[in-house]
């Protein structure tokens, strides 16, 4: 069940360039249950920021009541977001949205994992929950360039992980399809977050496989009431689906990228 | 005696707080927080007569203390919501305001009579002027014959009152909201989205995919305060006012600039309580202010005391 | 090469960012902060032919990332602003627009004559849009016949080139300015405030005196950048954009929609020191963003690469 | 000269009702002279609230480089204001305006000072510098209830002090006017802070005497330049003085009320 909580602050630090790391707790944290859900931040009580930021799940540890959101400093409400505190409170709505379908992968097969810059987050969970499950892991992640780099020892510890950097500053030179492409990984299970031209070239080299894609939109309201967050299905005028409370996880084809 | 239960033509609301259009869906989704019967009624999305996908997205950008959205009218066409989303919203106790649309007038006409034959559809709402269409919308909304000729004709067909949606981007709200009463409107509403834009410093692009868009929230109260005082002075029917509202304050600044009900939009995405929140916090108001009946804040910034101005308790 | 300079009709500005009309008095106040010469130029206050006192106060009241005024034009009238306040502003290197407003077309006529005379006096700002005085003001602002007769009158009479202040509270922003374009102004700026009203509360009276009054600041950031984005596309003459700017990000923004160069009003009551920090800070945005020089930036979210627009460099 | 700082908070409380005491410290403290001058106060980097709020300097240490504000929270500036803590900074313009004239008192002489609710706090400095002059001082405080009342024990340590509330749930039952005409009290000098009404009552009270009144008005620039806080001066139809930059306090008689 979705519900709203202000729920405290129990770590925040800065992680590397301009991410952050937050830790909150709280008893919403009772109705996370799938990796690559998302909640939605009010980031202070005043008109400006108006609008919530969706962000999300990225571990939960639910004997602890807490769970953790990993972002990057952007705009407005993240800049004012990285000045809070522990032991301020956020105004937390979720969990939003459908995450990963952990049952696409079964124990002993193979599932590989690529995220791309701020759509590294949610495969954490998502990475914790196969292991725990039996299912071989293979990583790769992508970023700009070295200091954009988190999360990698984190990875390391679940399995196989490739860094790549577009620059080349870290890791493999060239960007997570390369290395997927060089590495040639045989999987039964590909999920991906990050940006939409990554998604659409992973869905275009795997047409026939079992692929899963986590979206990111501009977003009102973040429940399916606003129509603001709709993409496109394939054949039809005015089917559609919302990224919100439909996705962010689709499968590949499901809808338009 | 209930100290915010308003009348309305075709409206006896238990509290005079309701959803605005556009932003509750058809209430699906916030009825997962609350039980939708507390509310004062719910202005459904507007319907067309066939379904529409609306604009490319990203259709909501965030500005200071408001939004803009360019939705474009979505929504599941006229029979969709007769066959599924009406009948769905029955099992709750709450009137419907349908909001309708159209790029014509026959569309409206059309829509208008099918959907007040609803059983829960207590009254209409014109749409004349949402931004965000091509055709229809804000032709419909800042050309007064051209509202009161739509107006006319939606009354001759409709089996419940009839409300118009005004825009708020015309230089004389005053003649709009008149025309529209002389055609035989039973109530207005206002305002609807004040036309504005966003644009993306890295790409120099639009960040809507429409471009422009309405602008809504706490940013344009001003606006709607305003334009409501001097419209609630002007006409002798009813106004649900709407345009930034938060709190239990600003439904009183709206009653107070001459509203007899107001809507709640932008808000509802902010905080999903936030409609029962002010129907909670309205009494304890009242009581601080020395305010027996909601409905004697109507107009109090330009009534003199005694005078009536269109009360409905 | 100076990467900020501008050159508009009579104004070669070293950079494009200058203080909005009525936001800056006569300059004396904020001269205590900064060396005046750093501005692109000064809009000063309305001036009229007679002193006036304007409104009573309250004059100001705050909204949601805005402001509400309803100053009503005061100030110390023609003979004093050519006999202390234009002379005194001589000690700085920059250039001067006249604000000018008036009640009859007679009192526009007469102010521009006399006040586009006096040396650092570079180009006039017809004030045609004020929404805090009885008379005149709004009325020249909404018609578009009227705006261009005024236009007219005043550039027969003017010794440096007239621009001509738009009002958002117009339905058709475009027609406006193509009447006043075709009526032989330089130039356009836009927009002034847009006419809002606030209610206090507890007393349930307007919180301005004047009741209503004139809505700025970061608010009606996405109006003005919409009306621009419109304006600048059918006109060739330059637009000094203004409106809720903060940050030379919002500089930007307004260069985008279609600005030949800014003006910053209220922002200055929130911090003093805005315009030069923005005058440093947007030398360093264009490094980001890969501009070499500011005029490139206006009119890109419309303009296909190569295409022309008033540029001004 | 008037400078823009962010000052940090040394200290902050709440000290009766909705009343706070905040403690300032920066180079700015080296402007402040005059009792009865006030700071512009930014409330947060955000666009809302976004006006400057005035308060006025309650109480000046410059050896410390610290200065005391005491507000009511009232409505939304003041509302966030409470939430700040210690180590958290405020953005301040000032000092602004000027102050209540030291010269109209001299050595040996009564000085009767009026303050009515929040108008308290600028003559808490303004009675230190008196009697550090050696000029006898008065107070007549008046505030709504017993609730409201603060200062009382600060005032009574620098002389004679009084208190009224409006429903006698402490000190003496009634308004100041009360208070003073009751004792009838001589003086050479009358200072006074507070509501309109108030000032009004006094100014009508004491037509030939020595009389400073501060006055409020909502401003926007607080530095002269946006024509907000203006008043009336006699006999004239266009002539006027701006409460921030002329006053806030005027010799009565000067401005209208
Ligand atoms: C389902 C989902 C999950 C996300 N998870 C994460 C995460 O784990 N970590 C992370 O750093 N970021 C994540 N993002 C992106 C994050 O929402 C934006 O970076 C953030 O909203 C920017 O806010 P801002 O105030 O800093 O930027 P501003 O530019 O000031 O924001 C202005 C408006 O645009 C919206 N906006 C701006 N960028 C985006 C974006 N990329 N996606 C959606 N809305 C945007 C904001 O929400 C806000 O409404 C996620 C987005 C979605 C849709
Ligand atoms: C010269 C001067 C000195 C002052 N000194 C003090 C002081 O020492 N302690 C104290 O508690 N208060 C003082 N005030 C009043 C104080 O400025 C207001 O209480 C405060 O601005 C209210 O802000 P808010 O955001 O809480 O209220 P809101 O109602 O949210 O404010 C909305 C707007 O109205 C303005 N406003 C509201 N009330 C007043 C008011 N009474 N005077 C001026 N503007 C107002 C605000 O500044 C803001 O622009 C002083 C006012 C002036 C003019
Ligand atoms: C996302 C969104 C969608 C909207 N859709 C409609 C609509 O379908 N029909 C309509 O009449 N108004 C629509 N509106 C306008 C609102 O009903 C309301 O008039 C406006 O947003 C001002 O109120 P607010 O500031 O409380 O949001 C929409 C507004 C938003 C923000
Ligand atoms: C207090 C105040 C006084 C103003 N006086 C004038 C004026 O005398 N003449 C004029 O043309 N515009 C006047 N304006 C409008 C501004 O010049 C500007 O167009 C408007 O405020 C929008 O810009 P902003 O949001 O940056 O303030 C005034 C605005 C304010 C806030
Ligand atoms: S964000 Fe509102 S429907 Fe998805
Ligand atoms: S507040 Fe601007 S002149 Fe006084």
């Amino acid at each position: 069940m979705i519900r709203k909580e202000q729920m405290s602050i129990v770590a925040h630090e800065r992680i590397s360039d301009n991410i952050y790391r937050i830790v909150l707790t709280g008893d919403l944290v009772d109705e996370m249950n799938n990796p690559g859900q998302f909640v939605h931040v009010k980031i202070g009580a005043q008109a400006e920021p108006l609008l919530r930021r969706p962000i999300s799940i990225c571990e939960i540890k639910q004997e602890r009541k807490q769970f953790t959101m990993i972002y990057r400093k952007e705009g407005l409400g993240t800049s004012i977001l990285a000045t809070k505190m522990p032991g301020e409170s956020l105004d937390i709505l979720g969990p939003l949205g459908n995450g990963f379908p952990l049952e696409a992968a079964e124990e002993g097969q193979t599932a590989l994992l690529v995220g791309g810059g701020i759509g590294v987050p949610p495969l954490y969970e998502l990475s914790k929950r196969l292991v725990e499950k039996g299912v071989h892991v293979i990583h790769v992640l992508g970023f700009q360039h070295k200091d954009a780099v988190f999360l990698e020892n984190e990875f390391a510890k679940l399995g196989e992980t490739y860094v790549a950097t577009m620059d080349g500053s870290y890791g493999i030179k060239g960007s997570v399809t390369d290395v997927i492409a060089e590495h040639n990984f045989s999987f039964d299970v590909l999920y991906s977050c990050g940006p939409k031209p990554m998604l659409k070239a992973l869905a275009q080299a795997f047409p026939n496989q079992n692929v899963y894609l986590s979206l990111e939109e501009r977003m009102g309201c973040g429940i399916g009431a606003c129509f603001a967050c709709v993409c496109r299905v394939p054949n039809s005028d005015t089917a559609y689906k919302k990224v919100c409370s439909d996705g962010p996880v689709f499968k590949a084809g499901e809808v338009l990228l | 005696m209930n100290r915010l239960a308003v009348k309305l033509p075709g409206l006896s609301l238990k509290n005079p707080v309701m959803p605005a259009s556009g932003c509750f869906g058809f209430g699906r989704e916030y009825a997962q927080f609350y039980d939708l019967s507390q509310l004062g009624a719910i202005m459904i999305k507007a319907t067309t007569l066939e379904p529409r996908f609306g604009n490319p997205t990203p259709r909501v950008a965030e500005t200071p203390s408001g939004m803009l959205n360019a939705i474009g009218l979505q929504n599941p066409g006229l029979e969709k919501v007769l066959s599924e989303e009406l009948p769905w919203l029955e099992q709750f106790d709450v009137p419907i305001i349908a909001n309708i649309a159209g790029s014509t007038m026959e569309d409206y006409v059309q829509v208008a009579k099918e959907i007040s034959k609803a059983p829960n559809v207590h009254a209409l709402e014109l749409n004349i002027s949402c931004p965000n269409v091509k055709k229809g919308g804000i032709a419909f909304g800042t050309i007064p014959e051209v509202a009161a000729e739509l107006t006319k004709l939606v009354k001759e067909v409709s089996e419940v009152p009839v409300y118009v949606k005004l825009s708020p981007n015309v230089t004389n709200i005053v003649e709009m909201a008149k025309a529209i009463e002389e055609a035989g409107a039973d109530g207005l509403t206002m305002i609807n989205t004040v036309l504005g834009m966003r644009i993306d410093i890295k790409s120099a692009a639009p960040i809507l995919a429409n471009r422009t868009g309405g602008l809504s929230g706490p940013a344009i109260k001003p606006i709607a305060i305003r334009m409501i005082y001097e419209v609630s002075q002007a006409v002798s029917i009813p106004i649900i006012g709407m345009g930034g509202i938060q709190s239990a304050e600003d439904v009183i600044e709206f009653f107070y600039a001459g509203a007899s009900a107001v809507a709640v939009g932008t808000a509802n995405f902010v905080d999903p309580f936030v409609c029962p929140n002010i129907i909670e916090e309205l009494p304890k108001l009242l009581d601080q202010l020395g305010v027996e009946h909601i409905s004697e804040c109507t107009g109090r910034s330009w009534r003199k005391s005694g005078q009536s101005s269109y009360c409905g308790a």
